[in-house]
């Protein structure tokens, strides 16, 4: 029986990996590609993606909204909802290639727009917020439609089947992009849904995740009480709303988003310098249910860089390297190495201590 | 009238092959049940006058003694129950309403009993607690919706905090309920395990003062024992609203038990009777708590997090709601089965709803009105081990306030005759010679250890759910499975059933 | 350096002892006429009612010389001291030098100026000789008259009595232990004492004893005669000051010391039944014949001899006599004098007594028969001088103990031991 | 220095403020002083010649304690024991009554200021009292069995 996220929480294992050009020079997706695949073993063929930051940059300013359509009537659905919200400048299918693991494809669309000028006054909203709000409308009010991501000059790529044979099946290799992340899944069951698959996105936040994390309900109830809808049920979808939510909304310092996430211990805390630890004490009490429990290691991305993250007490695997301008992050050393053979620096980092890759020039994510 | 038809509720059995007369029994017994006849060289018992407080056969040093359950029954009857017709027996006798102490002990459904927890396998790790972190330690307080960050600093100092070593508190037992030795023990064990007790109404003593810094400092609406130095005393003050073993009833502390230390402490004069009213008699609405919370912030500066506490009644929802936006920092639920020193036994048996539903009721409509994090939320009520307060946290509380368990840890054998005064274990007594049997030390003690191993308790299912702090389990509901619960009740409790 | 003690009994042995707490080298020299190991004296009334024997009655175990490096010289008698040469002449001529000397020769008994004194079968009662030598007369159904109803001849009465000996106690006063009872306890005693059999003559005196040789009977001052046969003198102790008569030594009835057992010569001390020392109660020197007195002396002479300053100021008189099936204790006063006021409890059924003598606020005395369990609590009232009044109604009473006093007190006193 | 060295300066003291006068403590050292050690039936349905206990209980409701032999560093009833029966060992500090040679003159009940030593005419006429359980080389048996910690054995300097 296929199993859809949403109706189900299914735990996973994974393998992710993040490349970045800190120049912001962009280069296609073959080398992610072959990254991801080193790591075939880490997933089972049930789920695979990426993000790409830079692709689209003759429509660098409008919304590149990707979707997963079940069915058309949940196209037309949706596309009456987009209009009513948005001016679209383009409506396309996103091209594929045909590759014979790859089977079901559902209706995969993307269009280029931003949101219409009377709407967005009259819902009072910052652009960003107006953006969410449509998101969180589509996917859980209109059954069979999926937003797959919505941020600008960037796109999610995923579906059921290993990392590879997704990147083969979207033709990454015909995409630049400065910043490419990728997942491959590990599930532990059946599931029949091309949207459950990672990265999970909103606005131009990315996750992908390696991990299953215990305070899964703490942090989705919190989050919930902001108005996100954890419709998918997945811990990436909530660490996503998590760091859209600190750093977007509540517009805490990366640092201290990270730290809420994967908190020093309380033993650590005492150690501290007064001024230190009144902060570190105040992030505990105020962002207790923002902790991420149990294991994971993430790959935040973003248009500005990637952040990488484990758990505090490294319950998974995540190895970083750095080459030139370029910055790698995997879950094996060997998947950097297959692109990079020879790195500058290779290190794991300590649980709860973040790897951050900002662009040249940013100072902040 | 002499002449009674109630039967002894229990027999003495002596094992005469054991008994040595050395008559400690004769000594220990505050109900005068046993009696030495020098004539006959043997100790007999009236067990008439037995209320089954195991403190003669926890004495006996020959472990002559049994208490039973009297075998004598009336017909069956699934309707007229013996204690139905005892009851009425005993009313016939006395004209008066039935008092009782301790918790509601009717077979009314333990939901704790039917949700079970979760542990991680395969997929993710559980954690061993001896070999890694795991955190309990608990703020209690009004947090921020958003903290303000500046330059690496806070820009806003946090609201005061209560900060417990484990999510765990002694429940509100005033000096005069309870002795004095029993106020300092709790005290004692609140403040080596970095928890907090509560006063209860019935003032601070003097000598308890020292242990400030892990007291919470009890208003209710008799407000004995209030005056600012009190309120400062403390590391936070609760105003009492209600309780859940009589929801809607007052207080009343008998003239004869206000002996000088009592009438001191409670700021009343020697003998007379402390009557806590049924409400407060400035508080007949919600606006009128804001006032006072505002009143007793003033009074502290601000500098101590202010607690209300209420009886688990139908609309606990609405009314934590509004609590919260009165500015309340804590808010303390006591379900139905929480415990009393006296209490009218038809309330007690027949007022309020569970814990359980009370406080799943409470975070979920916190939560949907997103001001949860304005305020803790602590429950309390017949927990009763360490999984009650795993799975209360899971529920959605922050803490919890234990009672009956410290008192039992310490002795009680839930005979439920607080009422009388005379209890055997120095715990609901003022009589110096039974307040003495309560060693303060050996009783701090027993409620360290019992907090140690629960902590330790805690810390396993914890470990067992892949959690090393637990803010992660706070309204972690993902963590609980009902059992033979109805879709209904599931629903409230917004819990899955087991195997879903 | 030596140190040498003259004396062989408690105050001599409390001297090694006290010596011994400072001094565990320098050697000490005990000089006795007496030759047997240090005995306790009272004990002669048990070994002649046959409650012990020879070989149980050392005071200090066989291995006691040796462990304190004493040097006993037994069974010769020390005849003159030196004391511009600090020597000690004995009896055999030797001369012992001392650093420091202490003088423990005890007491002696008084003998009554009576005609016929001088004849056999007439004993004292205070040295192991004595019994030894009554020992042989005192056989059941023999007939013993006591002369004097003193402690000593009181105890003397009981062996007697123990050892089937018919017995006749004769006093000039009109009561028993007149030091030590008043008319009531004496009333209690003499009934004891005609239980066993005993007959007491009292307000009577021996004019002389009768018999060739060897006593036969006595005739006493009212004409009657009694006949016996032997006689025990027991009508009081003196302090045996012969050894330093007529010296420069400072001496009333015994030698006179001060609170640390000096004497008026350099480096001599004295102790015991011979010395004089202070009365607490009294306020003033008066010999204080009982055997802790003599310890303690005796431990305040060592540890000062040894080169401690040690003060023993709280000596006062105190007694425990068991009487056949009675036990009586006392201490302290026990006469009414101006101030004095006293409390007297006694119950017929239970035929015990209590008696108190109170001095302003302080107890100074008291007398207990039968009931005298924890009695040395009163003794530590008195001693410790402790301000009675709160708690002065429930002296004597049933179940006084450390509860009837004020809190900080018994918690003081409880915690001090 | 051997363990009984340390022995040397242990007390029993109370704690009157939660003794709870139940007298076990007095049931328990009979028992441990009877032949039949810590057997308390056996020790009380088998023996009519019972020894004493060997701590004294004071009570006045609602006070009570127990009091026992404190093993004085200056002991009196050792200076006034007329026999000598009456011992400080110097190794253990433990005051102990030679019952060999008592000959029950009570002297020592005369000068103990703490009135913790008894008669004892059922076994033979001695004084009684508190040896600390030395034999057993135990914790004392009323300290030990004290249910409510109202006995403490204290070093004291």
């Amino acid at each position: 029986m296929l199993r859809y996220e949403g109706k189900i929480r299914i735990p996973s294992g994974c393998a992710i990996s993040g490349i970045m050009n800190k120049k912001g020079q962009p280069f296609p997706g073959d080398d992610i590609i072959k990254s991801i695949a080193l790591m075939h073993d880490r997933s089972n063929g049930l789920g695979g993606g990426f993000a790409a930051y830079g692709i689209y940059p003759e429509y660098k300013d409008l919304y590149a909204i990707h979707m997963f359509y079940d069915h058309e009537g949940a196209k037309a659905d949706v596309e009456m909802f987009l209009n009513q919200h948005f001016k679209i400048e383009l409506s396309e299918r996103i091209p594929t290639r045909k590759v014979s693991s790859i089977k079901n494809p559902p209706i995969i669309w993307r269009y280029f727009a931003f949101p219409r000028g009377d709407k967005l006054a009259e819902a009072g909203l910052d652009e960003s917020e107006y953006v969410v709000r449509c998101v969180m409308r589509i996917n859980s009010d209109f059954e069979g439609a999926f937003v797959v991501s919505s941020g600008k000059n960037m796109g999610a790529f995923k579906a059921v089947g290993y990392p590879e044979d997704v990147g083969d099946f979207y033709m990454l290799d015909t995409y630049r992009a400065y910043i490419w992340t990728a997942h491959g899944r590990f599930p532990t069951n059946t599931p029949g849904w091309w949207g459950g698959a990672h990265p999970f996105t909103l606005l131009d936040w990315s996750v992908v995740h390696n991990g299953e994390i215990s305070s899964y309900d703490a942090n989705r109830r919190w989050l919930e009480m902001f108005g996100y809808k954890c419709t998918l049920q997945t811990d990436t979808e909530a660490i996503t709303y998590m760091f859209d939510l600190l750093i977007r909304r509540h517009r805490l310092p990366l640092e201290i988003a990270l730290t809420a996430m994967a908190a020093p211990l309380w033993d650590e805390i005492e150690r501290m310098e007064p001024e230190q630890q009144e902060l570190m004490i105040s992030i505990r009490a105020v962002y207790g249910s923002a902790l991420i429990n149990g294991p994971f290691s993430i790959i935040l991305g973003c248009k500005n860089g990637i952040i990488a993250l484990n758990d505090r007490i490294k319950l998974r695997p995540l190895t970083a390297a750095t080459k030139g301008d370029f910055v790698f992050i995997a879950s094996e050393e060997s998947a950097i190495r297959t692109v990079c053979p020879r790195p500058d620096a290779v290190w794991t980092p300590m649980g709860g201590e973040p790897v951050i890759a900002l662009l040249e020039g940013v100072e902040d994510i | 009238m002499s002449f009674s038809l109630l039967t002894p509720e229990f027999i003495v059995e002596r094992n005469d092959e054991r008994c040595i007369r050395c008559q400690v029994c004769v000594r220990q017994c505050a109900n005068l049940v046993h009696m030495y006849d020098q004539e006959e060289d043997r100790i007999v018992a009236d067990d008439s006058k037995c209320v089954n407080c195991h403190r003669c056969v926890a004495l006996c040093p020959t472990r002559a003694l049994t208490i039973r359950r009297n075998p004598l029954e009336f017909k069956e009857n699934a309707n007229w129950t013996t204690s139905a017709i005892r009851e009425i027996y005993k009313q016939a006798e006395t004209g008066g309403i039935l008092l009782t102490g301790m918790g509601n002990d009717r077979p009314y459904p333990v939901y704790w009993d039917h949700m079970l927890l979760n542990a991680s396998q395969v997929t993710n790790p559980s954690i061993d607690p001896l070999r890694e972190p795991m955190e309990l330690k608990t703020m209690l307080g009004r947090k921020p919706e958003v903290l303000n960050v500046e330059d690496g600093k806070v820009k806003e100092k946090l609201p005061p905090q209560l900060k417990l070593e484990i999510p765990v508190m002694f429940s509100a037992m005033s000096f005069g309920s309870i002795s004095f030795n029993t106020c300092q023990a709790l005290a004692m064990a609140a403040s080596e395990a970095g928890v907090m007790y509560n006063t209860g109404e019935g003032g601070l003593h003097k000598d308890l003062r020292k242990y400030g810094k892990n007291t919470i400092v009890q208003v209710a609406s008799g407000r004995f024992g209030v005056d600012v130095d009190y309120l400062q005393a403390g590391a936070a003050i609760e105003i009492k609203i209600g309780q859940g073993a009589k929801p809607g009833i007052g207080g009343h502390l008998p003239g004869e038990k206000v002996m000088a230390e009592i009438s001191q402490t409670r700021m009343i004069p020697i003998g007379s009777d402390a009557i806590s009213p049924a409400p407060h008699h400035d508080i007949y609405s919600i606006e009128d708590l804001r006032q006072l919370i505002y009143s007793l912030k003033e009074a502290t500066d601000y500098q101590k997090p202010v607690s209300v506490k209420i009886a688990a009644v139908h609309n606990v929802a609405a009314i934590c709601s509004g609590i919260a936006r009165a500015g309340a920092d804590i808010i303390a639920i006591d379900g139905f089965r929480g415990g009393t020193g006296a209490a009218p036994l038809r309330i007690r048996d027949n007022v309020g709803i569970p814990i359980e539903f009370a406080l799943a009721a409470v975070d979920t409509r916190l939560r949907e009105e997103g001001i949860r994090n304005q305020v803790s939320l602590v429950c309390a009520g017949g927990i009763r081990n360490s999984a009650d307060i795993i799975k209360a946290i899971a529920l959605g509380a922050d803490a919890v306030y234990i009672g009956q368990a410290a008192l039992i840890a310490i002795g009680c054998h839930m005979c439920q005759k607080c009422y009388t005064g005379k209890c055997n274990w120095g715990i609901a007594t003022q009589d110096p010679n039974l307040v003495k049997r309560l060693n303060p030390e050996i009783a701090a003690r027993r409620l360290i250890n019992l907090l140690h191993a629960w902590t330790h308790e805690m810390k396993e299912m914890l470990g067992g759910m892949g959690i090393n702090a637990i803010e992660s389990l706070k309204g972690n509901r993902l963590m609980l499975r009902g059992i033979g619960l109805t879709s209904r009740e599931l629903d409230i409790l917004g819990i899955k059933a087991a195997g879903e | 350096m030596s140190y040498v003690i003259i004396g062989n009994s408690v105050a001599a042995v409390g001297a090694v002892e006290g010596i011994r707490k400072h001094d565990k080298i320098t050697p000490i020299i005990i000089i006795s006429d007496e030759p047997y190991h240090t005995y306790s004296r009272p004990l002669i009334s048990y070994y002649l009612g046959g409650k012990v024997t020879q070989d149980k009655m050392y005071y200090r175990d066989k291995n006691f010389y040796k462990a304190n490096k004493v040097k006993p010289i037994l069974g010769v008698k020390a005849e003159q001291v030196d004391f511009d040469k600090k020597e000690v002449i004995l009896q055999d001529g030797r001369r012992i030098s001392y650093t420091k000397l202490l003088i423990a020769t005890g007491g002696k008994p008084l003998i009554p100026p009576l005609e016929g004194i001088e004849k056999k079968n007439v004993f004292n009662f205070i040295k192991l000789d004595d019994v030894k030598n009554i020992e042989r007369l005192a056989r059941a159904g023999s007939k013993a008259i006591v002369v004097g109803a003193s402690f000593s001849g009181l105890k003397a009465v009981e062996a007697l009595v123990q050892r089937g000996v018919r017995v006749t106690v004769i006093d000039i006063m009109d009561r028993i232990m007149p030091r030590v009872l008043d008319e009531t306890a004496s009333l209690i005693a003499l009934k004891c004492l005609v239980k066993y059999g005993v007959e007491v003559l009292l307000n009577t005196t021996v004019e002389k004893i009768i018999g060739d040789k060897i006593a036969r009977g006595v005739l006493l001052k009212d004409g009657r005669e009694l006949a016996c046969d032997f006689i025990i003198l027991a009508v009081g102790v003196r302090c045996n000051i012969d050894l330093v008569k007529g010296t420069n030594l400072n001496i009333n009835r015994g030698i006179i010391v001060d609170t640390g057992m000096r004497t008026n010569i350099p480096d001599v001390y004295a102790a015991g039944d011979v010395a004089e020392g202070y009365n607490f109660l009294e306020q003033r020197n008066i010999e204080i014949p009982i055997i802790p007195n003599a310890y303690k002396q005796g431990e305040t002479a060592g540890e000062n001899m040894a080169g401690a300053d040690k003060i023993f100021d709280r000596g006062f008189v105190m007694n425990s006599m068991p009487l056949l099936d009675l036990s009586i204790v006392s201490a302290g006063v026990s006469t009414t004098g101006e101030g004095t006021n006293i409390k007297a409890i006694y119950k017929q059924d239970t035929n015990t007594y209590r008696k108190f003598y109170i001095r302003n606020k302080n107890l100074v005395g008291y007398l207990l028969i039968n009931d005298i369990d924890r009695a040395g609590i009163y003794t530590d009232l008195i001693k410790r001088k402790v301000d009675i009044s709160p708690f002065a109604d429930k002296l004597g009473e049933e179940g006084f103990g450390f509860i009837s006093l004020p809190k900080e007190m018994r918690k003081q006193i409880m915690l001090e031991g | 220095m051997n363990n009984l060295s340390a022995a040397a300066k242990k007390r029993i003291y109370a704690k009157e403020e939660v003794c709870i006068g139940c007298r076990l403590c007095e049931i328990y050292c009979i028992a441990a002083h009877s032949q039949y050690r810590d057997n308390l039936i056996k020790t009380f349905k088998k023996l009519t010649k019972r020894p004493l206990p060997r701590i004294v209980v004071e009570e006045e409701k609602p006070v009570s304690f127990g009091l026992q032999c404190r093993h004085c560093d200056e002991p009196e009833c050792v200076k006034a024991c007329i026999t000598g029966a009456m011992h400080k060992d110097t190794e253990t500090g433990i005051v102990t009554n030679d019952i060999e040679r008592c000959i029950g003159c009570w002297t020592c009940i005369l000068a103990c200021p703490y009135g913790v030593i008894k008669r004892d005419y059922q076994n033979k006429k001695i004084a009684s009292k508190c040896d600390l359980c030395m034999e057993s080389n135990m914790e004392p048996a009323c300290v030990k069995n004290c249910p409510n910690e109202a006995l403490y054995i204290k070093a004291s300097s």
